[in-house]
């Protein structure tokens, strides 16, 4: 008896939240729906949820964009290889640069004042040196995105080396180990969560300067098919860019997140 | 002398045939079956048994942060349905606002209910902490005193409430044996003057039977009361006593019984 | 955990511990906080000492000296009549005092039998394979093998306890060294650790190094209590204790308990009432 | 490491340090390698640009750049980019904080209002901010409220969502010990929740002043006439290079100072709080 009463009390707010989202969600759809239809204010400007819905969904897109033109694949997949160049690189030079910084106080000492004066600089600002310091497009686009990721993934790595609880080292020393073995079983296993936080933070802002730099001096990409479309005022071109970005900017994320997963089975959730 | 003065005050706290079970991901389960007790006026009883046996949840139960599957909890002839100022909980590790100064957090209850003046309230919360110890330390934040200190203002914050039940759920744990010593003291000499229906939880027998009156020994879960020791040393409680006889038998008979369920308990959880 | 871990070992008779006026003290010339003073102190091979004294009174300070965590700033310390630290070369760590810590130092990211494997292939170079294979029907003989293939955050912390003694026993240390490893144990499943590490001990005999602020714990483990002054930490009271081994937790109950506490039991609150005072002075 | 007892500052510093405090001779040596490291970085720079190693032929050499810098410091327009910058970042700023605070505290207080809004959010947030820079031209009148739109937009979720993840966190034990003491809910709200969430709203606070100024110098380039974003962009265009440096720079130390301003905010905000 009190088992039924417990789970129809769970059910029921498991039940009455998902009901309140799509209510919410709903509303939200009818608000910007109303807020166009009636021309509210400037709202006129912006196109309503349906018809971004039907071109998104036509076969025949009055502007070229839908999900049944390969060119909207193309701009995709432009993106997604930028973004993955730059975020593997990120990674690869970010990760040993970031355990080297924590594990080694003389490098830190060296390194991160000189780090920490770079990286107020907002990823956004080296566009233009990045423009003439690489000869092509792409490239400078890369180091762009790479830019971005590189700098979380340094930081968040060193703070996960620095942050490992001291007596995981010492029972390692005790066990008898060496430096290197304390590195490999130690020191990189226990930056791991820290890590994964950096790269999660390097691949949102990864997007996020990739979409920039795609609008200032891109050739293809979303970034440049939402910018692309706003000159040629294909206002639910606009809408549908922005929500393809969402998209694979949510996938991309909930990839690393996975990884991170699948990686430190060990943790307690 | 004492009687005379404090015969008025109620705070008989009963808890009738009351069970508690949570929903988990494998099923409900059954925490606390069919317990009773009574708490006196003017005790102070104490509880121990297993860890994670419940007793916790019995002091959400009697606070009314949860509401019991089945039985009743009665406070001088009154159910309990919800959490109320005059039961009060002093919890593991500490609760005290860390945003607060200490003296804001003594003086929270009173002025919350606006129960007096601002400043009588204040005045009373100062001659608390000099009472406490803690001279000095008012307009201090909780996260700058250290961890005995940060119990005191705790007993001094829940005593400004003057709660009809006091319930310490292991108010002392995390505290090293030494600290926990004269946390025990300070705490004693408060109950002694005051008095009051107190009901302390914890899970070590020697403090429990330092301070207590009556000893609750709880089976492990799903928890009730085991036995009842009546701890028959004398009043103002002494250091000293814990080496003397009377309290070596005591000692001997409460922890057979609470050792045979802690020992089943684990075996349990394996 | 009753059965006897490499029994033939036990007539080697290693693992005196020699503390010759032991000092540290941090940040010299400057706030010159004196931890640790004048520590002159053998510990027979195969005793088990208990060192009582309150928190922050540098307790972990001597530990940490004898782990070779810490260079030590004056005096020296032998290990079976060899200098492993003092001012001049400072101990390194080494799997001859294997220390399991207050707060347990069991590797997260591995499983138990990886845990227990861990020293043997580090140390003893031995293949992993090999170094697993030992380890797990270590833990099957200790009566945890159940649990090998368990991440540490998935057991109760008394469980954890145990598999770090059996992550520390498999090297054949010669001491051990124990930080308060029952600290966040609550008292039931503290007194059925305690009975655990009698059980190990009687089958070891390795010589054991154990602090606590805990005077019970303390009497009901050890064959010689040295109560330590507040910081700095010195030798206030040395008391034999002359229990019979087995021991069991009942003893804790005994007249003859009670007396050895009683003895001591007033060099112990003092100076726990003078670290209290010392605290709250220091916060004024 | 120890918890428990009173720590003075020398013994928690004896205590909590596992190696010996450092003295003033390590910490002067951080200091110098430090410099060192940074002077190692401006001579690599310098020795590459005259030696015009690939990537690096066409940058400015450090001293071409400081040169810039002291003619751009005699230039009032220099200061009015700085002026107009700060202005655009603070106006986006505050206002995502005035309604991303209240939304957030609001959402983390009433389960069934968080289960309403909370997929609206989660749908729109993975949408990069500068994305929306098109719809906001199109949308808002004049180009200042479009870039302060997307500015807006940069800041409102950080701190959206870490308002919400502060009150969420806040330890069930304050709400229930606030009770106990006979505190009403309006109460609880204003002593409990509101300060309890505090820390994270800084937090929120912190890594949102960091996006914003990145938003700023991209909505500059694309839709700007002006600001430290124009000023780089502009000297990209007009084949000024050493000024592009300069422009980075002063974006760089105008992200910092006002960081900076939001941990003395903070630290202000909550004296009991060590994290600020």
């Amino acid at each position: 008896m009190v088992d039924a009463t417990l789970r129809r009390a769970r059910g029921r707010i498991a039940w009455s939240q998902l009901v309140l989202g799509a209510a919410g969600f709903a509303a939200f759809v009818a608000a910007w729906w109303l807020l166009v239809h009636f021309a509210v204010w400037r709202f006129s400007k912006l196109p309503d949820p349906f018809s971004v819905l039907r071109e998104w969904t036509s076969r025949k897109p009055e502007y070229g964009i839908s999900l049944f033109a390969p060119t909207y694949y193309q701009d995709i997949w432009a993106s997604t290889v930028r973004v993955t160049i730059a975020f593997l690189l990120a990674t690869a030079l970010g990760v040993p640069l970031g355990i080297l910084l924590g594990w080694n106080r003389i490098a830190r000492e060296f390194l991160f004042p000189l780090i920490e004066l770079i990286r107020p600089i907002p990823p956004l600002a080296w566009v233009p040196l990045a423009i003439l310091m690489l000869s092509g497009q792409q490239e400078a686009m890369i180091f762009l995105t790479w830019i971005a990721a590189f700098f979380a993934t340094v930081l968040n790595t060193m703070l996960g080396v620095t942050s490992i609880d001291e007596s995981y080292l010492r029972a390692a020393y005790c066990l008898g180990s060496r430096r290197w073995d304390v590195l490999w079983n130690v020191v990189v296993p226990g930056s791991l969560p820290f890590i994964f936080t950096g790269l999660q933070i390097g691949m949102g802002v990864a997007w996020f300067s990739l979409v920039a730099g795609e609008m200032i001096a891109g050739e293809a990409g979303l970034g440049y098919l939402i910018l692309n479309s706003y000159m040629e005022l294909q206002t639910t071109t606009i809408v549908i860019g922005m929500v393809t970005l969402g998209l694979v900017g949510f996938l991309s994320s909930a990839l690393v997140r996975w990884t991170g997963r699948r990686l430190m089975t060990w943790q307690s959730h | 002398m004492v009687e005379t003065l404090l015969s008025a005050r109620a705070g008989r706290l009963e808890v009738r045939d009351v069970a508690k079970a949570f929903e988990t991901a494998a099923g409900a389960t059954l925490v606390v079956d069919r317990c009773s007790f009574t708490l006196e006026p003017n005790m102070l009883t104490v509880m121990v048994g297993p860890s994670g046996c419940g007793k916790t949840t019995l002091i959400n139960l009697i606070a009314g942060y949860e509401r019991p599957t089945s039985g009743e909890i009665v406070l001088d002839g009154r159910a309990v349905s919800a959490a109320g100022a005059d039961r009060l909980v002093v919890f593991q590790e500490t609760a005290l606002f860390p945003w607060m100064t200490v003296l804001d957090n003594v003086a929270f209850g009173p002025l919350s209910r606006g129960n007096g003046t601002r400043s009588g309230v204040l005045l009373r919360a100062r001659s608390l902490l000099d009472e406490v110890g803690l001279t000095g330390f008012a307009d201090r934040y909780p996260n700058q005193l250290s961890g005995g200190m940060q119990r005191r203002a705790e007993l001094a914050r829940a005593i400004l409430n003057e709660p009809a039940v006091m319930l310490m759920d292991e108010p002392f744990r995390g505290l090293d044996a030494m600290t926990r010593e004269l946390m025990q003291e300070h705490y004693l000499r408060l109950f002694e003057q005051r008095l009051g229906t107190n009901l302390f939880v914890t899970s070590e027998l020697g403090e429990a039977l330092f301070l207590g009156d009556r000893l609750l020994v709880m089976t492990r879960k799903p928890t009730q009361v085991k036995r009842v020791i009546e701890i028959d040393l004398p009043r103002p409680r002494e250091f000293h006593m814990l080496t003397s006889e009377r309290f070596r038998e005591i000692y001997e008979e409460a922890l057979a019984a609470l050792y045979d369920e802690g020992a089943k308990s684990l075996s349990q959880s394996g | 955990m009753a059965v006897a871990l490499k029994p033939d070992r036990v007539a080697q008779r290693a693992g005196a511990i020699s503390l010759r006026a032991v000092r540290k003290v941090y940040d010299p010339g400057r706030l010159d906080v004196v931890a640790v003073d004048g520590w002159t102190l053998d510990v027979a091979s195969g005793e088990f000492l208990a060192v009582v004294g309150p928190s922050g009174c540098g307790k972990t300070t001597l530990l940490n000296g004898i782990a070779g965590f810490d260079p030590i700033t004056g005096g020296e310390i032998l290990l079976d009549g060899e200098t492993i630290a003092s001012p001049g070369g400072s101990a390194r760590p080494s799997a001859d005092r294997v220390v399991v810590f207050q707060n347990g130092a069991l590797f997260p990211w591995k499983t138990v039998v990886e845990n227990v494997a861990y020293g043997p292939i580090v140390q003893r170079r031995l293949s992993r394979p090999l170094a697993l294979d030992e380890a797990r029907s270590l833990l099957q003989r200790v009566g945890l093998g159940e649990v090998a293939d368990a991440y540490p955050s998935r057991l109760s912390s008394g469980v954890q306890r145990r598999v770090e003694m059996v992550r520390a026993l498999i090297n054949d240390p010669k001491v051990l060294l124990l930080d308060e490893p029952f600290r966040a144990l609550d008292a039931i499943a503290k007194s059925v650790m305690h009975e655990e590490l009698l059980k190990l001990y009687d089958a070891t005999k390795k010589t054991i190094f154990f602090i606590t602020h805990d005077l019970d714990e303390a009497i009901l483990l050890a064959d010689r209590v040295v109560v330590s002054t507040t910081r700095p930490a010195r030798v206030k009271h040395i008391l034999a204790i002359d229990l019979p081994r087995p021991r069991s937790y009942r003893m804790m109950a005994s007249a003859a308990f009670l007396d050895l506490k009683r003895s001591v039991a007033d060099a112990v609150h003092e100076e726990a009432e003078k670290a209290f005072r010392r605290g709250e002075r220091e916060l004024a | 490491m120890n918890v428990e007892a009173a720590p003075s500052p020398a013994g928690l510093r004896a205590r909590n340090r596992t190696r010996p405090v450092p003295g003033r001779e390590v910490a002067s040596a951080a200091a110098l390698r430090g410099s060192a490291g940074i002077a190692t970085f401006l001579a690599l720079w310098q020795l590459g640009v005259v030696l015009h190693l690939p990537l690096l032929a066409k940058i400015p050499t450090p001293a071409d750049v400081a040169a810039a810098w002291l003619s751009l410091l005699r230039d009032p327009r220099y200061y009015l980019d700085w002026l107009v910058s700060f202005r655009r970042v603070f106006g986006g700023f505050v206002i995502a904080q005035a309604l991303g605070i209240p939304l957030g505290l609001l959402m983390g207080w009433k389960a069934a209002f968080r289960s309403l809004t909370f997929p609206v959010f989660e749908v729109l947030r993975p949408i990069p901010p500068l994305a929306w820079v098109p719809l906001s031209i199109l949308f808002w009148p004049t180009p200042e409220s479009s870039i302060t739109f997307v500015i807006f937009l940069g800041a409102f979720f950080t701190v959206l969502i870490n308002t919400l993840a502060g009150v969420r966190a806040i330890d069930e034990r304050y709400v229930r010990a606030a009770i106990s003491l006979g505190a009403t809910p309006a109460i609880v709200f204003r002593r409990i929740i509101l300060p309890g969430a505090l820390p994270s709203i800084f937090t929120g606070m912190a890594v949102g002043m960091g996006i914003t100024w990145s938003v700023l110098v991209a909505a500059e380039i694309i839709a700007g006439r002006s600001g430290l974003g124009y000023l780089t962009w502009e000297a990209y265009v007009a084949g000024s290079f050493p000024t592009i440096v300069v422009g980075m720079i002063s974006i760089g130390l105008a992200g910092y100072l006002s960081s900076a301003l939001v941990r003395i905010v903070a630290a202000r905000a909550m004296p009991w709080s060590k994290r600020f």
